[in-house]
């Protein structure tokens, strides 16, 4: 055994343990705790599978965001009071559903393990045709050129999202200003870091999409970390959510996809094609989508966070 | 790769780029709705309605002209590096079902959901007017989507669209309700996801067309079609995983329970159609299509006696809705046939298709009388329903043309449905369906004779209705109705659209791999000639 | 036992262990939890098949590896919209559990207003 | 002079490793939120500067920028939460 492969094995292990751990501890508070752990060291997973783009949007949304908005669930849930016994499912119902997802884990495992060899792979009309988008981050080419719907609908999926997480403010707050005000001491601990760390976070987070064509980076991680540094500074006191009913705040929040949109639109005249670029120009073009979509990431991801409207829309 | 490209029967075929604009119109409209917002953000929405209409006919009759499927390369990227969108007879069929339904729904609710005076927005109006384009864009791209995981985005989307919709008077019941239907729709589609990625690992596309000339009968196939179709079945609301949808049906704005009931919950059927249809057809003919039609019959039975047993006007539509997915789900085990694969095949898909259709149009119009009938009176109540017939008689005459279709009377869209599938029942012998269609349609009988047996009897005293209905309103619920109706009315052969671009799955049934009685098939049994009609 | 082999059971394991706290646990809090679990289960398959397309001097077939980026969004926001709920419900009814049993039957509900626009 | 310097990063890692895995330690043993912090800050902070300085002699130019970036950002973060930490226990507002 390599070394490698021993540290596959522990790294496998203790992903497994705080697996059970997040879903079998009794406090909910632990298990969140957990589920963050876990999350980051699944980033390492990934760097070990060798996907450094899945690893650094793993460490920063599925670990870091998902975290900070389960913590804050857990939080606001806390003092609720527990499940009665008649809601605690039955030791027939745990039994039988172990069963059944024991039954689908080996199921799933024997697939894992015959697939067929050597393995079918995309990656080599991917590289083929990595010279035509002029990029050098075949990721990135896959979700910018040659899968560019997903990502254009996905660049949709999170305006709506929002709009379904605001659908449920009241309709008093209706057009207010998301999230409870932080009421925080401008020269206490947090507000110095927010005021230290912001302007480096909001530096890495433009590097990491500029570089995102040719290296592992790109919109969606360098938005989060743009979000993470409005949210530091938000609970530091320093800024505060805008009132939902904005106009530049919609239009920042739309930006993204309707770039996205309106340049695949006009792929109908030059070259012919939707969400083709012309040829020579994909670069450029691909990093006019990008700078459009990081601030669209970057506030829909922060106010997802911030949750519904909570205050008076003068308040 | 460059095999796989050339395979693929065409590239970009005229008229294709209308299938772009039919998801991105939408879409469009949801993003310019929402950056607008307030009244203008209403105006966007009614605008984009007859454009959406415009082309959903366009592409009908683009599919209709050329015979064949309409396709379109994204970006110019071939399968399976790139993306397509395809639409053949269903998905042109499905389109149309989809934008006049939501036109309906945008005209009926303009009364319901106008931003009030004296405030420049309100939330419910601005919810309701995005989330309605959101659902649009949603369901079309499912409707043409040509790849999995591409899909798989349209489910989601379609997913964030629909439960706000069903929570939008927050009040608590809504909102439980809205919550467990999130957790069912997350759950599906997290296992659709898994079965995509065992697809991929086995076969390395995603795109349906080219799976359908990679997949095998084999283990990884089997276990992927099993997790996608139970989680597509979640979402479907099919017997047993039906329990979140009564609550979010009924609790829902009538405009909103129009379109989660008659459109919402077919996406993700068209999605089990597409898979077992057209990705490995030959899945067909094998035990596992008769555990889908049983469940059918189980959701028939279930959801008619549940209904039955209702006391509120809009749970009954709701567990009607139920027992009317079954029907759906029927279609399965006869399409193989067992004499004539290809017959067979035919009249029980369009009977399906006819049958998911008719009940868009019913299922849509009864949820917008039933809203009207509940503001006249101000409660749902069927035990009080009385004299509502003498009040709101438009109303109440739609309902029942609605009902007439979704209990299978003639002439109506559902009697067509079901005769088709009762056709397809006795080519393939499998007479015991045609039993769970009668008691299913008896049962149907009862539960809306109860409704309509109380409505159209005469109030002691004439009632004052507690807000005035607008007309037009009931005019749209009618429309909706006569739609339904006039489904019965069409000469079969136009649904001959149906099968328009889908002559190399159906082949595929009758070469099936697995045994089934080799009749010599005749290339082609036009549908009009063999139905009596 | 290469690394894709190794995560790639990790992952049948995962995808088992979320599935199972969706099923048993009766608050939403901790079905949302384990949906993500469910969830990253998943997208860990997606990077095993990735991992076993290596080809062309690449690390990993880059398609599945951009479907992960994509699916991670998604399920955030997903997240996010749950949340949103449960917490809007616990605000209303003070309530985090869903009654596990069948939805109620109207007939022995109190009537009551319909809900309507 | 190459086997000095690979001798430097393994001392250097190993003094790492050995703060991190003391730190963990620490944190699952001692009785209380301010000791636990205690223990927690030798890892974040001793550790990892171990650990970076170890490996500088492998990297060069901008890359050993960055480590040392990284320590220092961490340095940063870890003390600010740490008197979070121990405000939020000094007022007792933590569970337990």
């Amino acid at each position: 055994m390599t070394i490698a492969s021993a540290l596959y094995i522990g790294l496998a292990v203790l992903v497994l343990a705080l697996a059970s751990w997040t879903i079998f501890a009794q406090d909910d508070y632990a298990a969140i705790v957990g589920f963050v752990t876990y999350g980051l060291l699944l980033s390492l997973v990934w760097v070990s599978l060798s996907s450094h783009d899945i690893a650094l949007t793993e460490a920063a949304i599925g670990g870091g965001v998902t975290g900070v908005l389960l913590l804050g669930a857990g939080a606001r849930l806390r003092g609720a009071r527990e499940p009665t016994g008649l809601e605690r499912p039955g030791i027939a119902r745990r039994v039988s559903a172990a069963a059944l997802c024991t039954l689908i884990s080996v199921g799933l495992a024997l697939t894992v393990l015959i697939l067929p060899e050597p393995a079918p792979t995309l990656a080599p009309s991917a590289t083929a045709n990595l010279a035509a988008t002029q990029m050098g981050n075949p990721v990135s080419a896959v979700l910018l050129a040659y899968r560019a719907l997903d990502t254009l609908l996905e660049s949709a999926v999170l305006p709506l999202a929002l709009i379904g997480v605001w659908s449920l403010a009241s309709d008093r707050f209706w057009g207010g200003r998301p999230g409870l005000q932080y009421h925080a001491d401008r020269e206490g601990v947090l507000a110095f870091l927010a005021q230290l760390l912001s302007p480096f976070g909001v530096l890495m987070g433009i590097y990491m999409v500029w570089i995102g064509a040719d290296h592992p980076g790109g919109k969606f991680q360098g938005g989060t970390i743009l979000a993470a540094m409005w949210i530091l500074t938000r609970m530091a006191g320093i800024t505060d959510t805008p009132p939902i009913s904005r106009r530049w705040l919609r239009i920042v929040l739309i930006t993204g996809p309707a770039v996205f949109l309106a340049i695949g639109l006009a792929g109908f005249a030059i070259p012919g094609t939707f969400l083709a670029y012309p040829a020579g120009f994909a670069k450029p073009i691909i990093l006019i989508i990008e700078a459009a979509m990081t601030p669209s990431i970057a506030a829909t991801l922060a106010l997802l966070l911030a949750g519904p409207p909570e205050r008076k829309p003068n308040g | 790769m460059m095999s796989d490209s050339a395979a693929f029967s065409g590239a970009t075929t005229p008229g294709g780029f209308l299938l772009v604009l039919a998801v991105g119109v939408p879409t469009a409209g949801m993003l310019l709705s929402l950056a607008l917002g307030g009244r203008l953000a209403v105006r966007t929405a009614l605008f984009i309605l007859p454009v959406g209409l415009g082309l959903a006919f366009a592409i009908v009759i683009g599919v209709w002209r050329s015979g064949g499927p309409l396709v379109y390369f994204l970006g110019g990227w071939a399968p399976p590096l790139g993306l397509a969108l395809r639409a053949d007879g269903l998905s042109a069929a499905m389109l149309l079902t989809t934008a006049i339904v939501v036109c309906a729904t945008g005209l009926y609710a303009r009364a319901a959901f106008p931003m009030p005076p004296g405030v420049s927005e309100a939330r419910a109006p601005l919810v309701f007017w995005v989330l309605l384009m959101a659902v649009w864009a949603a369901l079309n791209l499912v409707f043409l989507g040509d790849d999995l995981f591409n899909l798989y985005v349209a489910l989601e989307l379609l997913t964030f669209a629909a439960v706000p919709l069903v929570c939008l008077d927050g009040r608590a019941e809504t909102l439980a309700a809205a919550l467990r239907y999130l957790l069912f729709a997350l759950l599906g589609s997290v296992l659709y996801l898994l079965g995509t990625a065992l697809l991929y690992g086995g076969y390395g596309t995603l795109d349906i067309f080219l799976l359908f000339g990679r997949i095998r009968p084999e283990l990884v196939a089997f276990i992927a079609v099993g997790l996608m179709t139970t989680g597509l079945l979640a979402k479907t609301a099919l017997f047993p995983l039906h329990l979140w949808l009564p609550p979010a049906h009924a609790g829902a704005p009538p405009a909103a329970s129009a379109m989660l009931s008659g459109l919402v919950v077919k996406g993700s059927f068209f999605l089990v159609v597409r898979l077992w249809f057209d990705v490995m057809p030959w899945l067909l003919n094998q035990a596992a299509s008769q555990i889908l039609s049983t469940l059918g019959a189980g959701a028939i039975l279930v959801g008619s006696v549940l209904a039955l047993r209702q006391a509120r006007l809009k749970l009954l539509i709701a567990y009607s809705t139920i027992a009317q997915i079954g029907y759906l789900f029927l279609m399965f085990p006869l399409a193989s046939g067992s004499t004539s694969a290809q017959f067979g095949s035919n009249a029980a898909l369009t009977g399906g298709f006819l049958q998911a259709i008719s009940h868009a149009f019913a299922k849509a119009a009864m949820f917008m009388s039933a809203g009207l009938m509940a503001e006249a009176l101000g409660h749902d109540r069927i035990a009080e329903l009385r004299g509502v017939g003498q009040m709101l008689p438009v109303t109440v005459f739609a309902f029942g043309a609605a009902a007439l279709s979704l209990i299978g009377l003639p002439p109506s869209g559902g009697f067509v449905a079901k005769w088709l599938l009762l056709t397809a029942v006795i080519t393939a012998g499998q007479w015991w369906w045609a039993l769970v269609m009668l008691v299913g349609g008896l049962l149907a009988g009862g539960y809306m004779f109860r409704v309509l047996a109380r409505a159209m009897a005469n109030a002691a005293e004439p009632l004052i209705p507690r807000m005035s209905v607008p007309r037009s309103r009931e005019l749209v619920a009618l429309a909706l109705a006569l739609c339904s109706m006039l489904l019965g009315l069409i000469p079969l052969r136009a649904f001959d659209l149906l099968r328009i671009g889908r002559q190399h799955a159906s082949q595929a049934i009758a070469k099936s791999p697995c045994p089934i009685s080799a009749a010599p098939n005749a290339a082609f049994v036009p549908l009009h000639l063999a139905g009596s009609r | 036992m290469s690394a894709a082999t190794l995560f790639g059971v990790c992952s049948a394991a995962l995808v088992g262990l979320g599935l199972y706290g969706l099923i048993i646990h009766p608050q939403p809090l901790r079905k949302i939890l384990a949906f993500n679990l469910l969830g990253s289960g998943v997208f860990l398959l997606f990077g095993v098949i990735a991992r076993r397309g290596a080809a062309s001097g690449l690390g990993g077939d880059p398609v599945p590896q951009a479907l992960v980026i994509t699916g991670i969004v998604v399920a955030f926001s997903a997240t996010a919209l749950a949340v949103a709920l449960l917490l809007r419900l616990f605000h209303e009814t003070g309530r985090t559990t869903l009654n596990a049993d069948a939805p109620k039957n109207s007939s022995d509900n109190p009537p009551r207003k319909s809900p309507d626009s | 002079m190459r086997f000095i310097l690979d001798i430097f990063t393994v001392v250097l890692l190993s003094a790492g490793a050995f703060f991190f895995l003391a730190g963990t330690v620490g944190l699952l043993r001692f009785p209380d939120t301010l000791t636990r912090l205690h223990a927690l800050t030798k890892a974040d902070n001793l550790g990892l500067g171990l650990v970076a300085i170890g490996l500088l002699p492998r990297t060069g130019g901008l890359y050993a920028a960055k480590l040392i970036g990284v320590w220092l950002l961490v340095l940063v973060a870890s003390s600010a939460v740490s008197q979070l930490i121990g405000r939020a226990a000094r007022r007792g507002t933590l569970q337990k």
